[in-house]
């Protein structure tokens, strides 16, 4: 699985491109949030309002609930502000 | 059409181009987003825009064919810049091109409003008080829920 | 700004002049009208606009006051033309710049439906089977309508 | 007093601009239509429908009852078709 972070999430987290296995416990988005969440402070800061995180998948938005399969591309950012 | 790019354009020649030879459009919206030197009550020296390559072009092109499917288009372009930019500079061009002015109208406030809220690109502003990240705002939110009935 | 001319005008510097040294504005919406090459089922070769020279500028003048009055603009133009045509020339810009999308936007949208319904110009269309006065269209005055309240 | 005819009201009436002292019987835009139309063919063809006649006075739409004075200049035309 491929994790992306963009804006202020990746300046937090102080990654902006991760590679690593789907864990075998995570079964959906909300599960992944979760899972990160628990793997380190600057994770756990930068996640800690769930409410102004948005999660693409395959580069579609999708909700907590959405299915992972090893092999997704998974983008993790805040609210968009271009245009 | 859809182009994500580093480099600035120039209105006249997009739209002129966007036109030319089909004598059945009559009338050509456009809108074109600036950098402004105010942001959140702080004074903005420049702007970097990040965006999500890959995502940004696939949600580009669904948009533009979704505004083509509510409206007789007979052209539409989106232009989105990343990088970084400064006060005064074009951020982004929408222009549609019908023969009818209401459809022209109604896509081109569709498109920016619709851009606004979901194309994958973040702003960060430069200012004395630091770099600061911009927020959503909850008005970009209202003004494309318009769209979604 | 306004301006009642002859000569075509070029999108790009138009707008770029509209802003120039702004950098408050944060959004430029514009409108261009082209002359088509259809008109009420008729093949058309060419247009001539007639106007009310002396009216035109004091209409055209008091709407832009009153599209001012009516949204926070930094800037506006309207520019229109009159004489021969031929299709796919342009016939009128209007651009407005604000601060605020929605400002612009919707200023933008109330010239272009005042111009269409209020401002002294008059079409003429060359066709195959003669000259043709165009018709007003009933869906213009509805249109104005809406910014009637 | 003038009178200004634009597009089809100035091509079926064969003037653009005539100068005339107001006749002293007008005193309204609904008195002025009337007595024009009384004034030849030509007028009375091209004035027929009053229902697509717009009329300013000194460059500003008028209504029927609007008063006229000698020296107004009176613009007399079809619904406008700019833009």
């Amino acid at each position: 699985m491929k994790i992306l972070y963009f804006a202020w999430l990746r300046a937090r987290i102080g990654c902006a491109e991760e590679e690593l296995p789907l864990p075998a416990e995570i079964g959906d988005v909300a599960g992944l949030l979760d899972w990160l969440r628990r793997r380190g402070p600057r994770f756990a800061e930068a996640l800690r309002d769930l409410s102004v995180v948005r999660v693409a998948v395959n580069q579609d938005y999708v909700g907590r609930e959405h299915p992972l399969r090893d092999g997704d591309e998974v983008a993790i950012f805040p609210p968009v502000t271009g245009g | 059409m859809i182009r994500v790019q580093r480099e600035d354009f120039d209105i006249g020649v997009e739209l002129e181009r966007l036109t030319a030879g089909n004598h059945h459009i009559g009338g050509i919206a456009s809108f074109v987003g600036l950098v402004r030197d105010m942001g959140g009550g702080n004074r903005v020296s420049a702007l970097t825009l990040e965006h999500y390559p890959g995502m940004t072009e696939k949600k580009l092109a669904e948009i533009e064919l979704e505004a083509h499917r509510r409206w007789p288009l007979d052209a539409s372009l989106i232009i989105h810049r990343y990088g970084r930019l400064e006060p005064g500079d074009r951020i982004v061009l929408v222009a549609t091109a019908s023969p009818h002015r209401e459809a022209a109208l109604a896509a081109c406030h569709f498109l920016i409003d619709w851009l606004k809220t979901e194309a994958p690109f973040w702003k960060s502003e430069e200012t004395p008080a630091g770099e600061r990240w911009v927020e959503a705002r909850a008005e970009d939110d209202a003004a494309m829920q318009r769209w979604k009935t």
